[in-house]
């Protein structure tokens, strides 16, 4: 079975960093099938961006590198929340970032919805770490890799200085899921929306 | 080179690969999404004693890179669309003075300027691009894990046959990343130009039999190596002599035509006992590989025929496939262009439909799947 | 006297209509964005205006009024 | 100094103002030349019908997609040649083209000089940003030595084109360099490359904090510090002529470096049409 | 211009015919066998109150071809192969800008800088030459008649549908003399782009609906035309979006295909109750014509199948014609690309032979008659 | 004035002598360049295996092909670059470009400029007579003004480039200039050319009696009448130094004209080598 | 009836010059059809040279447009007349400038030989114009074209102060014809070769 | 002294020899081309041998025999 991981929200946002890390925390060090693809525009900067990750068990290719219904879905603007809410599996989980996602979407999977980036910079001191808090979090939840291999991917892939940080928001990500906090949110309710 | 797993960019592996195969000089200019390899390359031929060179253009880059190979030094360089077509003289002028090379083409999304989404629309034009008939080798690589080996192919194949090679990767397969094992030195097979086997005085740069490719001496070895683009004869003077003419073009073809069984490759899924047989390449056929996958699960028997080796085209194992399924779909990311291959070489032995795409997005497995049920 | 304002949509708080005001009339709000802080000292120069890479500056003139 | 034009003004008249906001990173320099364009072509009165904009695949070309002008966005590097057969054909309009310093100079070099050698009637304004923007800052030709890009992790070897002096090598009759900073100035320059009768060449120097400052923060990161670096780096061409070699090293020289007055080859070809219609070959 | 019969050359007729079709601007760069053209055009542009430009190569001769048009000056240039191919990049931006122009190219041999011999070699390159999809028109004369007309159809084409036109002369055509009466001006039909219809503020230069051609304002006019070769929507301006993608690229092709029979044009030659039928074009249709004659005496009955338009292809026509004759030869001097069309078309209806020809000498009709025979 | 190597033994060392006669016409200014390239080689005692020509296309490059030397016949307009990729590769070989002035001016423009900004080693000769010869006579950027071609049929009003100004404008660091009828100089500057190690370029101004003479009588109609005029036209750039601008006009520069060290690009981009190899990025 | 005409010789002979006359002559002033046509080379100077010219009645059209087998085949050098020779019909007339031809070549047609080039130069002062004194010949022995339309093809295609000379050779021409002083040399001997 | 030959297959009569010669050693044959009309008249100088567009003059140098 391969998991189909959808991380969506606006550039600079983070997302093909983590993107990458996920995959080569899944793939590279614990041996598993991987892939890390993105939606691709040609604008400098700024407008939606959008990292899929897929991941199979070594024994199992993965064939289309794309998401067709996501098991987690990750949304940290509204507009990325409202286009690919419809897209994820009834089994699949949606997290949002509340700091920027005000409406939940229409989604058949669960919701779980939390001010990452407020609370980031809260904790941190800045916001720029919210995506790797946001990787432990969906790497938990999803049960997709463990902490030492994710460890290692930052500390491979983080720019230089920047490893610290990283490591920091990736304690704050499990913290985060560890401790509970997650605010949860049933389906019913937003399927009224 | 580590053993160890990477995850690399499509865009990584092709220029890995290439490296891998010996390219130690690469000349490029930056266009999107083919950048990232320029930018590999900025990085890695210094480090290995070789050549980066931002040129001037597409055009200055290709003849620097034909420059390089003359000396010796295997190299490449990489483009998109509008590059490619600035490229196409270039390439031409190497088919005809056979001078090896790899040119990566990244496939974005046009006519024109275009968009630099993915797409597959540079199929025919990688063949047809350059003036008159141009036998020359495209590769199609479908997996990070295809961009580096087919890289190495694809400089093999053009040492081998004295000629230029095109790898057609595309805008999405550039920037997704995949996990792949990097192959010690010793796994990798290279290969060289065929090497003069007579002396310095006797040696003629286009002597070989009309099915030969002619050996190559390096500048700078004493063979008094004469390359040309005109018309020519076996030592490479021009000649106005229509019998050198037919030759050196029917040789031009043949050197390639007859060696088929050694340069075509494919992919095959599931032929035997398919009742619909899908013909994709590159990115799309992974999208095929979970259509068929979707639709066993609904009990539709359906394959999977993937070039590897565009052109030539697989003309020969097509055919017969043809006369043994009850349809073909071809699903690709442009107007439809192999599928025009696909129906000449099928001769209306089978129905052929396309499913095409030129949006910007990938075709998608459930695209496939629909059309697959309205085949039947 | 002069009316300054920003097309916020456009601004992308760069900050040169801060840095190079003969003025400074702007100061850096939280978000980097520029504040229009003290906008009587404006002499109506229009460098601001015509620095601002996003064309999100606009200078109005207006009649000043008589001391009533 | 001019009288500059309320850009409510421009606004009103020039943008397509549901184009924007841009796609400019912040701190961009391709806006300022686009105020400068505006406000010369308006305090010209320049009749908006005959002017033609034609731009160049890059970040600076994007500056005409906002604009209700006649505007031909055209291939990578062919602006000046299109704008050539554009004037040949309607010497009436007011051409300006506007290209990036790897549009115009490097897969654009021939055309460029080659506008410069016949002379045409053409205003060719060159973002001089350093770098390759639009493709994610690669060195261009006049990237300087030691520089920082992504194809020079290890610090640039290539010497630069000095735009100016190769255009007047070419050719050029007008040629100019101003900057970002000086603003005032700018509007100047393209109005006097405007008038100018033949082919008028403009460099402007201008900040791509994004692409150069991040990796070269010599000459300032962002777009302010960029413009304080040009500010303090900026020697007008009348202050050059008193100042030894030694010291205007790395100084940027601003103002009009030359101008001088041959025939535009536009009117130059009329009389060839004139010696055809009178039959006899010359 | 005279009613008297003239005695022109290929290269001098296409011209006159692009004349009188209202071109009054030509840009090009010296290139054997269309230099001609140049040379004529240098002397009868001026005359006639147009321009002559030499530019500094062809990549700057199809650029100011594009920027005159936009002037509202029916524009064309000319050269051979490898001009074509540094050109590609420019008539891909004008398939896509929607910029009327007439690009003349007198084939010659290849590949490479080849020689200046004749050929047919570029046919695949002018649909294919640029990069992604383009849906061009291509023109291919057999007489010095059909370079005069065709130069006049092209150039009027290329105005009602806002597509470059591609009329593929060769080195033995260009060069050739024959005569030609001179119609007199009123005989002549031009036709100009289509024309706004909608207030200069209301005006998109890409406003039309998905089969249509959207109308042209030209410069100078105050429309405020913005023309740009990247994808764009109806007004000009860049899109990122899908639907944009799908919409302009699908137009492009539709604006061509719902209009074939406006478009599509060809010769028959005695192809009712022929056994067999010869598809030739261009230079090699008259020998195919001669060999129809000396067949004829030898009691065959041969056909001639001669596309003028050569893209879009005649497919539809050619499909019947393959299903009522008993074999297909097609006779062209190159490697074999409009025999690919020609095999693609007829679905193994009808076995299709080749006659090819690329040492730089034309095809003759005993080659042709001895193949006929062959194929019985 | 140094040693003049016999014929014989150039003939014998560098030709394949069952190419000639050349395809050239009478009078050509082709063959005498070639003269000056073989008499400098071989004066310096160069290794011939270590001898590259690139040759463009043109009636001029077809020098090569009489020769037994490495060569590399090119496209159009493209020997810059093709070298410029040759020497980064093999910075051993000593790479001789030779060019027609459409070759290397018109189509070949761009390569040109960069080829001088990048200083790199290789050396450039252009045999610059005023014309598209191979083709059959059209003008070509360097045509003087009012001249007659086939395609100005009613005199040229393009203004021309001077190639060596336009070189200088590039950045190159050596440019000279010599004629067919100077030939002693001309092997003198070909040699120079040819030890300077960045990027030098020689103008080599030859008759084209047939496509150009024919129709311009005033600088000759004959190759003999062609190289009376570059004799009685020439001045050396000593004494050029003497005279006023006005008494220069229309006259032949020959010599040195500008003589600079500066780094070789091939021997520049060693230092990125190194720089990478020692592992930081700079 | 097509008649099929090659001139053939060395380039700087004017033959391409001739055979536009001829084409000329024939199609505008008189009416009929004609092609002429040229084998193109790549030299600038010298080489071979070959210009074809089919003649046929108006209501007749002219497909191939090179000869196939000559009525009529002019060879100004020894070359030409070797290769062409031996592709004239029987019935088909070999006209040699023995001033270069000075072995008759292997044909079936009848051969017409005399020194056209050494006599011009006598008779006119200058060997330029001996293609317009064979062009003479040519069309009155193959009764291709009249006299007048001759003329008038001469007089337009004509450089600048050429014509007159150019119409002294085409007189010479028929004069030769007329005088009867072309030597004839009959098939069978020169069968034997 | 010298001994001068011209490869006669090679020249296309030019003139260029002819014209240059400082001691005008060639003079012009019926067909233009070049004829080496006094030959003791050559220094050696080679200007021909380089001036000559088609590499087809050849100046040997022989020892200068002693007054027997
Ligand atoms: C033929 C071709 N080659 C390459 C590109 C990719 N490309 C787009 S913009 C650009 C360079 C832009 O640099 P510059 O002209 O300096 O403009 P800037 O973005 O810095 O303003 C390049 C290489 C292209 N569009 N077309
Ligand atoms: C791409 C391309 N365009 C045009 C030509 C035709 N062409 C061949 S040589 C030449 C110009 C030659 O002029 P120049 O370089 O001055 O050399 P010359 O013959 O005068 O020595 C041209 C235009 C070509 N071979 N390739
Ligand atoms: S107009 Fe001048 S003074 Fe006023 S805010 Fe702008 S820059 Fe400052
Ligand atoms: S200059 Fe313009 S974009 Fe920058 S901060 Fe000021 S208003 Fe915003
Ligand atoms: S990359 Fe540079 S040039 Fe491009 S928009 Fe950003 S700052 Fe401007
Ligand atoms: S055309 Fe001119 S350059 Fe060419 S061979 Fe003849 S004389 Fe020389
Ligand atoms: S210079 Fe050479 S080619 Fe010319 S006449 Fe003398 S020998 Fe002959
Ligand atoms: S060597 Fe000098 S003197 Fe002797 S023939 Fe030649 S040019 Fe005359
Ligand atoms: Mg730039
Ligand atoms: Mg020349």
């Amino acid at each position: 079975m391969t998991t189909e991981i959808r991380l969506s929200g606006s550039g600079g946002q983070g997302l093909l960093f983590i993107g990458r890390i996920l995959a080569e925390a899944a793939g590279v060090f614990e041996g598993k099938n991987a892939v890390q693809s993105t939606s691709y525009g040609g604008q400098v900067r700024g407008g939606s961006s959008r990292s899929d990750v897929l991941i199979s068990p070594a024994e199992e290719e993965i064939d289309f590198p794309e998401v067709m219904d996501a098991d987690l879905l990750l949304a940290m603007n509204q507009e990325a929340a409202d286009e690919y809410g419809g897209k994820v599996k009834q089994s699949g989980v949606v997290i949002l970032d509340t700091t920027f996602v005000k409406q939940p979407p229409k989604t058949r999977g669960r919701i779980i919805a939390y001010p990452f980036t407020l609370k980031t910079k809260e904790r941190l001191g800045s916001a720029l770490p919210t995506n790797v808090v946001v990787l432990a979090v969906i790497s938990q939840i999803g049960a997709l890799v463990g902490k030492e291999a994710l460890v290692r991917a930052i500390k491979k892939r983080s720019p230089k200085g920047k490893d610290e940080i990283n490591l920091q928001a990736l304690n704050l990500g499990f913290e985060l899921v560890k401790t509970g906090v997650l605010q949860r949110d049933g389906d019913d309710e937003r399927e009224l929306h | 080179m580590s053993r160890e797993g990477l995850l690399l960019q499509g865009n990584e592996a092709v220029s890995e690969g290439a490296i891998a195969a010996g390219v130690r000089f690469f000349a490029g200019y930056p266009i999107t999404p083919a950048t990232e390899i320029s930018e590999v390359m900025a990085r890695r031929m210094p480090e290995l004693g070789g050549t980066f060179l931002q040129m001037e253009d597409e055009i200055a880059s290709i003849s620097a890179v034909l420059g390089a190979s003359c000396g010796g030094v295997k190299a490449m360089t990489a483009s998109s669309g509008p590059g490619l077509a600035l490229k196409a003289e270039g390439i031409g002028y190497a088919v005809c003075a056979e001078i090896p090379c790899l040119i990566v083409n990244v496939q974005r999304t046009g006519p024109g300027v275009g968009s630099v989404t993915p797409s597959q629309q540079d199929v025919m034009q990688a063949k047809w691009g350059p003036n008159s008939d141009n036998m020359i080798i495209s590769l199609s690589p479908a997996s990070i894990k295809e961009c580096f080996w087919l890289a190495i192919r694809g400089v093999n194949l053009s040492e081998k046959y004295r000629v230029p090679v095109i790898l057609l990767s595309d805008s999405f397969l550039g920037h997704m990343s995949e996990k792949i094992d990097l192959p010690s030195p010793e796994e990798i097979e290279t290969m060289d130009r065929p090497r003069p086997t007579v002396a310095p005085e006797k040696y003629k740069a286009y002597d070989a039999d009309i099915n030969g490719v002619p050996p190559l001496a390096n500048f700078g070895e004493g063979y008094a190596v004469r390359l040309v683009g005109n018309m020519h004869n076996k030592a490479g003077d021009y000649s106005r002599n229509p019998r050198d003419f037919d030759f050196l073009i029917n040789r031009l073809h043949n050197k390639i035509l007859t060696n088929l069984a050694d340069i075509c490759a494919y992919e095959e899924v599931e032929i035997d006992g398919a009742d619909l047989v899908i013909v994709a390449y590159g990115i799309v056929s992974r999208a095929a590989k979970a259509a068929i996958r979707l639709a066993k699960n609904q009990g539709m028997r359906v394959g999977l025929f993937r070039p590897i080796v565009l052109w030539p085209f697989p003309t020969e194992r097509l055919a017969e496939i043809g006369k043994k399924v009850g349809g073909i779909l071809v699903a690709e990311m442009n107007m439809g262009q192999v599928i025009r291959e696909v129906e000449r070489t099928t001769r209306g032995e089978v129905p052929v439909a396309g499913l095409n795409r030129i949006d910007g997005l990938l075709i998608n497995p459930l695209d496939i799947l629909a059309k697959l049920k309205e085949m039947g | 006297m002069t009316e300054i304002s920003i097309q916020r949509k456009w601004c992308k708080s760069c900050g040169i209509c801060v840095e190079f005001c003969p003025k400074k009339v702007f100061t850096v709000g939280e978000l980097n964005e520029p504040i229009i802080s003290t906008p009587d000292a404006c002499t109506g120069c229009r460098l601001c205006e015509l620095r601002c890479p996003e064309f999100a500056v606009i200078i109005t003139e207006v009649e000043e009024r008589s001391h009533e | 100094m001019a009288k500059i034009i309320p850009q409510a003004t421009i606004l009103e008249k020039y943008f397509v103002t549901s184009t924007l906001p841009t796609q400019w990173c912040p701190g961009c320099g391709a806006g300022g030349i686009g105020h400068a364009v505006l406000q010369a072509i308006e305090r010209m009165q320049l009749d908006p019908k005959k002017v033609v904009l034609v731009s160049g695949i890059g970040c600076n070309g994007h500056f005409t997609r906002h604009l209700r002008l006649d505007d031909l966005h055209v291939l990578h590097g062919r602006a000046p040649a299109v704008a050539t057969g554009l004037k040949m054909a309607r010497p009436d309009l007011e051409i300006i083209v506007i290209q990036g310093d790897g549009d115009a100079a490097s897969i654009g070099g021939n055309h460029l000089i080659h506008a410069a050698r016949r002379n045409i009637g053409i205003t060719t304004i060159v973002s001089n940003n350093y770098i390759y923007g639009r493709t994610g800052g690669q060195y261009s030709p006049t990237t300087p030595k030691k520089s920082i890009s992504t194809s020079s992790p290890f610090g640039l070897e290539d010497p630069p084109f000095e735009l100016c002096n190769l255009m007047v090598g070419a050719g050029a009759t007008f040629v100019a360099r101003g900057t970002s900073y000086h603003i005032i100035q700018l509007i100047d320059l393209v109005e006097r490359a405007i008038k100018h009768p033949g082919f008028a060449f403009l460099e402007v120097i201008a900040p791509c904090p994004t692409s150069y400052g991040r990796k070269n923060p010599e000459t300032g990161i962002t777009g302010p510090q960029m413009l304080q670096w040009q500010k303090e780096n900026s020697v007008s061409i009348k202050k050059a002529a008193h100042m030894s070699e030694e010291s205007l090293r790395g100084k940027i020289v601003t103002g009009i470096l030359l101008d001088r007055i041959e025939p535009e080859y536009s009117a130059a070809y009329a009389k060839v049409r004139q010696r055809a219609q009178k039959g006899g070959l010359a």
